[in-house]
Parts: structure tokens; sequence; C-alpha cells
């Protein structure tokens, strides 16, 4: 064997893959017994390696494969074909990967997202599209159906679509989850005063004075205390408290006249019985 | 004994597909506004702190980045907003997913195209492999190869 | 300032300067022996380069052992010595900063260079005058001169101050702070330095034209030492990140990472494909790209690590051998490209495949889908260095980007890795895999669902999970048969070995997959006595140490973790280090790990700390993991080692 | 072997040969990651909104200073070079009595902290508290100390990372003031 090594490269080489399939069947019957391979494979392993031996022993020089010619124009089609089926899957997946600049369509799971819809659902509202503010916000409580705030705009819709009922029941899953909610609190109590029956009128003004107790910031409450107090109780003194209060609390222009046109009205009404 | 394995195999399948679908239903997008603060934030690297994200790092400017995503999410601002917010205030590199357009998306274009490129390639090999020898033992070659293997 | 440099200490810089021209010279002698002798073909001279080597060992020993000796006494006249150690520095640590910076790194990675080519030396010592294995070394020695000149001239770790400084500037904290520190850099050299063995056989192949098997055959047991090592050492290093570094991760997708990543994949590559070439003679081509590639890559990431090009978190500090690393990886790419376009034509390969679906075509598939891995982790580090030189771009790519790319990849390779032990060579009959694959698919079916109800949920995390189990099935089902045919003796060898190391990677896998996409947190603002739960786990805060350790400020929380006791997490505020460095610390357990830090240093005479909660379910097992591939890849070199053997002895007769 | 495989490998490897080499030489051109120089996207465009009760209770706005230049400083306690260019702030704080204004902003710090910094250091003006980082974000602070200069009419003209001195501030206070005469 030795001489072999020594002799010209080719005869070398030769020589190396007979010593290697040598050692393969060595190796294979070894790791047969070891029980690494089944029967099966190592039959077909075996009499492969045994007829690589053998053919090479032969010293069959040409083993090469006769390279089937090719029609080169079909070959270069299907280089084109996979070139554009590449090219194609790699711009769908950097399309549907990659960073999408501001403005950019379709941002993924973004616009999905319950707090992105309840804000259109509100826009909406603001709008005075009620049934189209329903629909989102019907969508919204679906997939969130615990949200507070969609909740309360959902009471704030159906308020509106004169179904105070269904307005209160939502409000309660507020106010149970979270009973210092003012927003919750204060369209309650607006509902409930608004309704004639003295007993239920009772349970709105004492929904709104809870409301106010908790030192809202916006005006809402106050204006709507006011009016209770007011129209129903009567109470002037309060009122003009209430109104005071809320005009305090940077009301838009249009309610501002208004408040302070009716805060006047109610003092030159007091005047006369303070005196 | 083959009738049994279909049917192993159908009820296999079908627990399988069962359980991947059970799992992808389970899966939900980031809803709430926290969610989404910590999506953003774990995908903007910070800009002075070598490949750590914002949501790991403890450098300054990541507790300023962390602060100000939170504001502005808090705003109801959209995430390609807040991202191309932070990039025009610290440099593009501040986003750890590379953009789709560009030439930045050849970073995703590449490799997919590599990927189809070679199984195409592969197949073909197969294909011009299998055309190999025939490799039928004959017992020529047993006694050609027992006559060698005697020695050792 | 204390004056001390001169009198018994400067002695040890200078033996250490001596250790290494000592290697030098060694290195350069055996490389021109071999080249003389190589080149007027007296195979007999071969044998003198060993004697070079020995030389060349003698010093790498003494220049390490002098570096050590200097950092243990505390020798501040040497300049490493002084910007990297303290007085106060525990022994453990006072070891380990001999790889804790740029010099002493390379000093390592030159002994360890030095270790293996004497391994090779001794066992190949028989059949030195073999031209391939002549050239093999030659080639280990060209890389061992490149290195050794390194510390002789640009990263010289031996250089002296003349006035010794009372004490030193120490590492930086965050290297400091964990014994992992002391063992992963070690673990990770052993590896890649290792790969230089199989590349110089695979250039000794290609120079002296025996393209045949044979030098598969030497080269397996290296290419395994080196594969385990890396293994353990890149699992090491994700451990460190995840007990040290305060996030709860282990895994940045950082550069640095990435770059010890990359020649792990084409190893992992190679050590199956070199499989499909032993067994059916295919592949030559590509197994020794493979190898060249391997060995390329490993100075490459040296270089990302070395020279600047590329920020990190662990990159050492910018210095000046980047121009150098990069002409020595340019040398190793035109070599490499150049021994393939010569030799190309006579690497064709003799076998032949009959059926894709076969165990050949499983080693196929795997190497496709390693090299896409490796191929789109390179591309996500170098892609910034790109797009900033077409266009002045700075763009970055971090982990939505690998996460989306490798996920797929890592999925086919989980599928691939299960079928694989269920196919037989050359081809298989569908009703022969639809027997053997039968269970394991089972088990497969029985993970997910066992999965859903422990709560996982998503595709992709699902779908990874239940092939784990798949892979385990198929495995077990391997192992099983071994050893019911052939006792414990079954689970050795190359194959037994492998299906362990299967199970490993599958547990590894379990682990990634739940820490990845189940974890849970939680921020709390604390006083002592509050509590706080996450993810089902109650923890009290019961009590807060703030004290000074020496000249740093160290917050302790104690937190009470329910069921599992009293953990300590800390911050640390470094008077010589700008922000604050914090000390988390870990709950652990086989089902979830309680991760415990402190999110900022606590204002002065305050009780109120910010405590970060992460839990994160299964991460142990990818510890666990680690061990049982390593556990797997050593039954399966043990066996191996005997064959070699008898084999050299064989031929040697 | 048929010449036409020789030619294949020769053609791959050549291609291989030329985009490895192409990378090295890509690597070779690249010059070393110094970080991110100061380029700001702020120079030029209007000063963002600065104002609030300074630690000194006293309130700033920086819309009230728009006919004189302000330099706002974002600084921290824990930072060295901060340290070290406070007493070039109080100086340039001292000759531009009556046409400037330092405005510091503490950054990655607590009040506490920077209280004690001005009652250590010295210095009299403005001091803001960054609640929800919202400046440092706007100014694209990444590590203290950073300064910007803002002209009168409340443009930011010029942007330093890192220590400056208060001779360098009015290089480009003195440059610019010429150029406006010159006008």
């Amino acid at each position: 064997m030795k001489e072999c090594t020594q002799s010209s490269s080719g005869g070398a080489k030769l020589t190396e893959e007979q010593e290697f399939l040598l050692r393969s069947l060595d190796d294979l019957e070894k790791e047969h017994s070891n029980g690494d391979l089944d029967d099966n494979e190592y039959e077909t392993l075996r009499n492969d390696y045994t007829h690589r031996l053998a053919t090479l022993t032969r010293s069959l020089a040409g083993f090469e494969t006769p390279s089937p010619s090719q029609n080169s124009r079909r070959y270069l089609w299907w280089i084109g074909v996979i070139a554009v089926v590449g090219i194609a899957a790699g711009y769908a997946v950097a399309q549907s990967s990659g960073l999408r600049a501001p403005g950019e369509p379709l941002s993924g799971e973004i616009d999905r997202s319950p707090r992105n819809r309840l804000a259109s659902a509100q826009s909406l509202f603001f709008a005075n599209d009620l049934e189209g503010a329903r629909g989102v916000i019907e969508e919204v409580l679906r997939d969130a159906p615990e949200m507070t705030e969609a909740l309360v705009l959902s009471a704030q819709i159906h308020e509106r679509m004169t179904n105070p009922l269904a307005a209160i029941r939502q409000l309660d899953q507020v106010l149970e989850s979270e009973p210092k909610n003012i927003d919750a609190l204060t369209l309650r109590g607006w509902i409930l005063v608004r309704i004639d029956e003295p007993d239920v009128q009772i349970e709105g003004i004492r929904s709104l004075d809870e409301a106010i107790s908790l030192q809202p910031v916006g005006f809402d409450p106050y204006v709507f205390r006011g009016f209770v107090a007011r129209e129903l109780e009567n109470d002037f003194i309060l009122a003009i408290e209430m109104y005071e209060m809320a005009l305090d609390r940077d009301p838009p222009d249009a309610m501002r006249a208004e408040l302070t046109r009716i805060i006047e009205e109610m003092s030159s009404e007091l005047q006369p019985t303070a005196e | 004994m083959k009738q049994r394995h279909w049917i192993s195999w159908f009820c296999i399948a079908l627990v399988s597909s069962l359980a991947l679908v059970a799992a992808s239903v389970a899966d939900d997008p980031p809803a709430t506004e926290a969610e989404r603060a910590y999506e953003i934030k774990a995908t903007m690297l910070c800009p002075v702190c070598d490949g750590q994200n914002v949501l790991e790092s403890n450098a300054p400017v990541a507790a300023a980045i962390r602060a100000q995503v939170d504001e502005l999410v808090s705003e109801g601002r959209s995430d390609a907003e807040i991202r191309a917010w932070m990039a025009r205030q610290y440099g593009k590199d501040v986003n750890a997913n590379p953009p789709r357009t560009g030439i930045g998306s050849l970073i995703w274009i590449v490799p997919v195209f590599v990927a189809v490129a070679s199984t195409g390639f592969l197949v073909f090999a197969f294909r011009k492999w299998r055309v190999g020898r025939g490799s039928e033992l004959s017992d020529d070659d047993v006694t050609i190869v027992s006559s060698l293997r005697e020695p050792t | 300032m204390l004056v001390r440099g001169t009198g018994s200490y400067v002695v040890i810089a200078l033996l250490g300067t001596f250790g290494v021209a000592v290697g030098f010279v060694g290195a350069i002698g055996g490389v021109m022996t071999l080249v003389s002798s190589l080149a007027s073909k007296r195979e007999e001279h071969h044998r003198r380069a060993i004697t070079w080597v020995f030389v060349m060992a003698g010093g790498c020993v003494l220049a390490v052992t002098a570096m050590e000796i200097g950092l243990l006494r505390d020798d501040f006249s040497m300049q490493y010595v002084a910007a990297n150690s303290t007085r106060a520095t525990p022994v453990l640590y006072k070891i380990a900063t001999l790889w804790g910076a740029l010099e002493g790194s390379l000093l390592l990675w030159v002994f360890v260079l030095s270790v293996y080519v004497t391994a090779v030396s001794i066992s190949f010592r028989r059949r030195i005058e073999d031209r391939l294995v002549a050239w093999a070394l030659l080639t280990m020695l060209v890389v061992c001169v490149f290195f050794l000149g390194l510390l002789v001239g640009p990263a010289d770790p031996f250089g002296t101050l003349s006035i010794a400084p009372i004490d030193g500037d120490g590492l930086n904290p965050l290297l400091r702070n964990h014994p992992l520190m002391a063992i992963h850099p070690v673990m990770l050299y052993l590896g890649y330095v290792g790969f230089t063995v199989p590349f110089g056989f695979a250039v000794a192949a290609l120079v002296t034209g025996r393209l045949g098997e044979g030098w598969l055959v030497l080269t397996r047991i290296w290419t395994l030492i080196a594969w385990v090592s890396l293994t353990v050492g890149i699992l090491l290093g994700a451990w460190w990140s995840y007990e040290v570094l305060g996030w709860g991760g282990y895994w940045a997708w950082d550069p640095v990472e990435n770059a010890s990543f990359l020649p792990w994949l084409t190893g992992t590559a190679f050590i199956h494909s070199v499989i499909v070439q032993e067994r059916r003679g295919m592949l030559r081509v590509w197994n020794l790209s493979l190898l060249l590639a391997t060995f390329a890559l490993t100075i490459f990431g040296t270089f990302l690590t070395r020279s600047g090009v590329i920020d990190s978190v662990h990159e050492f500090s910018a210095s000046s051998l980047g121009p150098l690393l990069l002409s020595f990886f340019a040398l190793i790419l035109v070599v490499s490209v150049a021994l393939v376009g010569w030799r190309g034509d006579q690497l064709r390969s003799p076998g032949s495949i009959d059926s894709p679906l076969s165990r050949e075509g499983a080693f196929l598939a795997n190497n496709l889908l390693f090299t896409l891995f490796a191929f789109v982790v390179l591309l996500g580090t170098v892609f910034p260095l790109i797009v900033e030189a077409i266009n002045g771009d700075q763009l970055a790519v971090g982990r939505p980007y690998f996460d989306r790319m490798l996920l797929p990849i890592g999925v086919a390779l989980l599928l691939v890795m299960g079928i694989a032990p269920t196919l037989t060579w050359r081809s298989t009959a569908g009703a022969v895999l639809g027997t053997r694959a039968l269970v394991p698919a089972a088990i497969g079916a029985a993970t997910m669902v066992l999965a859903l109800l422990f709560g996982a949920e998503g595709l992709g995390p699902v779908m990874g999970i239940g092939l784990g189990g798949f892979v385990i099935g198929s495995s077990a089902r391997h192992l099983v048969f071994a050893v019911v045919r052939n006792g414990w003796r079954g689970i050795t060898g190359r194959s037994g070995g492998g299906m362990v190391a299967h199970i490993g990677v599958s547990l590894l896998a379990f682990g990634f997959i739940a820490s990845t996409s189940f974890s849970e947190e939680g921020e709390f603002q604390m006083r002592p006595g509050d509590r706080g739960s996450v993810a089902g786990h109650q923890i009290i805060f019961v009590d807060i140490v703030d004290e000074m350790d020496g000249l740093n400020r160290v917050v302790r929380a104690q937190i009470h973790v329910e069921g599992r006791g009293i953990y300590s997490p800390a911050i640390t505020q470094y008077p010589t280090f700008g922000r604050p460095i914090a000390t988390p610390s870990v709950a652990t357990s086989f089902i979830d790990d309680v991760y415990l830090s402190l999110v900022a240093i606590p204002e002065e005479d305050s009780d109120m700390v910010v405590i970060r909660v992460l839990v994160e379910p299964l991460v142990a097992w990818m510890w666990v993991g680690g061990l049982v591939i390593a556990g797997g890849s050593l039954l399966a070199i043990v066996p191996g080692r005997r064959h070699v053997r008898a084999d050299s002895e064989e031929v040697g007769v | 072997m048929t010449t036409r495989n020789v030619r294949t490998v020769r053609f791959i490897s050549a291609a291989m040969g030329l985009i490895l080499f192409g990378f090295v030489v890509m690597l070779a051109t690249r010059e070393g990651g110094t970080g991110t120089a100061s380029r700001s996207p702020l120079i030029g465009q209007l000063v963002p909104a600065v104002a609030g009760v300074g630690l000194n209770e006293a309130t700033f706005d920086v819309d009230d200073f728009s006919d004189s230049w302000v330099l706002i400083n974002f600084f921290a306690s824990w930072c060295v070079p901060c340290e070290r260019e406070h007493p070039q702030l109080a100086e340039w704080s001292r000759r531009h009595k009556k046409d400037g204004v330092v405005v510091s902003v503490p950054f990655g710090d607590t009040e506490e902290d920077a209280r004690a910094f001005f009652a250590d250091h010295g210095g009299d003006w403005p001091v803001l508290m960054d609640g929800d980082a919202a400046w440092a974000v706007a100014f694209g602070v990444l590590r203290p100390p950073e300064s910007f200069l803002v002209s009168p009419g409340g443009i930011v003209v010029a942007k330093w990372q890192g220590q400056i001195t208060a001779d360098e501030v009015d290089r480009v206070v003195n440059d610019l003031e010429a150029k406006a005469a010159d006008r």
C-alpha cells in the first residue's frame, strides 16, 4: 500500500478510494452489529460499496456518467422561470414584512386595533352619523367587550338613538368594573333624570352628585346638575353654583354664552326674593 | 395492518390540524395601547447602545424614547407615524425592521430568491444524479471484493 | 505614586515577550522546514517540522504563563494588567482577565491554536511523511505565523509601563460579575480555533489532489471536537447574557453573536453532509467549500469583533488590527476560491442519488436549510454596511428581520430532523416511512395538544413545539431500537450520539420557543412590604440594602418569590463607569424562571425601587438541551476515535 | 472529465471570487464605526417648545426669548464632561447677560440629583425638568452633554455633542452676528 501512495497522484487517488471503500465496509459491519443500521439499510449499503469497490478494482477508468445532452434553450427557460418565481416571492415577503412608511396603506394590524376603531367610531359619532358609529362600536365591543371607553361611547350612541334602557345596561356594566368612571356616572344620571318617574330621577341625581364629588375636569356633569337643580328641584342657588363651575371648565363659546345668559336670568329672578 | 396505519395517520393529521387551527385562533394581534407601545419599543433600537432595543436598554436615551412612545401612543398616533418621527429624530437606524421599499427591500428579496433558486437547482441536480450508473451487484463483484478483504 | 517596574517584576513581561518570540520563530521554522522538504520532495524531512511545532507550543505556553503570573501577582508594570485588572479583582476573574481584552484574547487564541497544532502533530506523527498530512500541517502553521505575528507586532500583550500605577483600571464591570465569563470565551475559542484543523486538511486535499474520502476520516474527530466546543461556547455566551445583562434575553442578533453563529451553522452543515460523502461519495466540492467557508467565517468574525467596523455590545475597543485581519481574510478567500476553481474538475463525485426520499436526500435538505440560514444571518449582519456603501443610508437590521426570515427555516429544519432518522439510505418506500414515522408523528401531535392545554398559542410556536416532539419521537425510536439490539452501547457511535444530540436540540427548541413566545412581564414601583404578581407568581419586596462596596454604591433589593425563596437583584453604580449596572437575579426552575431586575438606581435614602419581573417558561431546558447536545456529541466522538486509531495502525503497517 | 464541467466550476468560482472581492473592498474602504456625528435635522428649524417651571421656581418659556440667544444644554449629574463644561456655561451666561440665556435640562437624571448638581456647581439660569422626555426626543439627544444654540428669532443654529467651551459657542454667535450685520 505504501508503494502505491508514493506512486503517481492518480494511482494514489485510486488506492485511497479503495482504502476508503474497504474501511467503509468494515465500518458498515460494525455499525450493523451495533444495531445502528437495520438489515435493509445494511444490505443496500453493502451492495453499493461492494459494487463500487469491484468497479474500482477492475480499474474501469471511465465510470463517468454520460452527461445527458440538454437542450440548452429549455435549460435557460427553466432558469428564467426559477428567477422570476424567486424574485416574485422575495418581493411578496418584502411587502408583507418590511417596515412601512407613514401614510402607506395596509398598515397591518395597527388600523384594526380596537382602540383605533374606537377613534373612528368617535369621529362618526361627533359627525352625527349614529348608524355608522353604532356599526363600528359594535364591532369593537365584539373584540374587546370589557373596554370601558367603548361601552361609554356605545351608551352615548344608544342614548342619542333614544334607547335609554340599552344605554343604562351598558353603563352599569362599566360601573361594575370601574365604579368611579365619571363619564359613565354622568351619562347614567343624565339619562335617568329625564325619565318621568320620581324614584328614577332621584337615582339619577345621586349618580350626577357622585360624578361631581369626584371633581371632574370636564364641564358636562356640572351643566347637567345645574339643569336638574333648575328644572326639577327649583334650587337656583345650586344651579348657579353648578353653571359657574361649568364656566370655569372652559366650555365651547356657544355654551358659554348660553350659560351666562341663564345665570343672569336666574340671578335676576333670585334678587327680588333675596331682598 | 396497512389499513390500520392509514387510520392512525388520518387521526394524527386531524389532531395536528385541529391543534394548529386552535393555536392560530388563540393568537391575537396587539389590542391594547400597552401592547402596541410594547411592540414599537421592542422593534426600535436604542441609538447609542449597539444592538440593544429600546425596551431592554437602560440608557437614558432609551428611557426617553420609551416615555415618548407611551405618550405618542396614548395620543392615538399610528405605529408608522411614531416610527417615522423617531427615525427623523435619531436616524433611520433606530428601526430594527428594514424597510420594504427601496434598496433596503433587497434584504428581504435576496434570501427568498436564493432559497427558491437553490431549491430549483437541487431539483435539477436530483434529476441529473438519478441518471447515474446502474449499480446492480453481480457475482463477479462479490468475488473481487471478498478476495480484496481477505488479507485485512 | 509608587514607582516599581525595575527589579523582579519586569522579568515577567520580558518572559512573555520571549515566549511570543520563541513561538513566532517556531512557527516560521516549521513553515520553512515543510516548504523546503515539500518542494524538494524529501518526505523524510517532514518529521523535523514537528520539533518546530513543539518549540512554538513551548513559546506559547511560556507567554500564557507569564501573563497569568503577571495578572495574579498584580504586576501593574505590565500595560495589559494595569489596564484590565485591579488588586481587588477576585482570583477567578484575574485568571479570566487573560481573555478579557483585545491583546489577551489574541494570546489565548494563539495558545489554543498551538495546542491544536501540537495535538495534530502528535496524533499524525506516524503519517507525517504523507504529503497530505504535511500540507495540512503547513497550512495550520501558516495560520499560526499570522496570529503570532499579530502578537509580536500590532497587538503586543507584554508592553510595559515605565511607571507602574498603584492599582489598575479593571475590566468592564459587565465582564467581571459572573463566573460564566471565565469559561465561555475559552469554549468559544476552542471551537473557533478548532476549525483550523479541518481547514488545514481541506487545503491539503485540494493541493495534493487527493480528493477522495481519506482526508475526511482523518478530520472527523477534530471537526466534532471543534463543533461541540463552539456549540457549548455559544450556549454559555447566551446563558451569560441571560444571567448578567438584565433584560431577560439571551440572544439579540448582535453582529458579534452572529459572527460566532455563522461558523457554527456552516460547521453543522458540514458534519451532516460529510456523512453523505462518506457513505455515497457525493458532494465533494460542497464539503470542501463548507470547511473553507467555516474557517473563513471564523476569521471574518474575528475581524468584525476587533476592527470596530460594526457597532456591537461585545466589541473589543477598535484597534489597528482591522486591516491585518481583513487582509488575512482576503488571503483565505483567494486561496480557497482559487484552489476550488483549480481542482474543481477533479472534484466531480462518483456517487449518485436514487431518490429524494432517502437518508441522503434528507441530508441534502438539511444542508440547503443550514446554508440558507447562514446566508440570512450573514446578510443581516453585513447588510447595513452594504447599504451604507451604496447610498450612504443608515439602516438597521434587527430582531424582527431575523425572526421573520429564520423562523420558517428553523421549522423546516426541525421537520427534516424528525423525518431523517426514519428514512433509509438510497430510497425509502412510502409504506416503510408510514410505519416508521407513525409513532413519532403521534408523539408530535400529542405534544401539540399538550402545549395547547398548557396555554400555548400562535401558529408558529405550537407548530415548532409539535415538531420538537416529533424529533424526540423519531430520535428516541432510533435509540430504542439500537439499545434493544445492542445494549447500552446502542447510544454511542455517530448515529447513536447524533440522535442524543437531536433530542438535545429539541429540548433547546422547546426552551427557546416557550421563553420567547410565552413570557410575561411586569414592572412594579415598590416599597418594602409591597406585593406584586406576574403570571401567577407572587412576589413580595422584603427589604432594601444600600451599601458602599469600596467606591461602588450597591443597592440590593430582597425579594421573596413565593414558593422559590428570597432573591436579591442588585444595581451598582461604579464611579469609573457612567451609568449604573444592574445585576439581575433569577429564580430558576424547570417550569419557569422568575427573572428579577432593578430598573434604575433608587434615589439615596429612598426605599422605593422599580423592579422588572419577567416570567419566562422553560428557559432552563435550553441549558439542559445544550448539555444533552454536548453529551451526544461526545458519545459520537468516543467510538469514532477507536476506529480511526485502528485504521491508522492498519495503514501504518 | 468533460471540459464543460471544468468550465462550469471555473465560472462559478470566478463569480464567487468576484463577489467576495467586492465584499472585501467594501469592508476595507469603510471608515471605522465612530458613532453618530452631529447630524441633526433640527438645525435651521424653529426651536421645539421648551417651557415650564424651573427648579428655582421661575417660569421659563423659550418663546419669550425670541430676541436673544438661547443655549439649551442637556446634562446629567453623573456625567463627567457635563461637570467639566459647567464653568464654561457659567462663563457664557456671564458674557451674554444682556442678549442671551442658558437653559439646562437634566437628561437621564433625577430632579434631586440635578438640584444637588446646581447647588454644588453654581449657576443661576433656569433648570427645567423634562417630565416625559419630550424635549430630549424633540431635540434628538443621544447622551449628555449635548447643547443647542438658538438664534434670536427662534431658529436652531448649532448643535454640539460633548463638552463645549464658551469660546466655541461665541465663535458661532459672532459669526452669525457678523453675517446679519453684513446684510
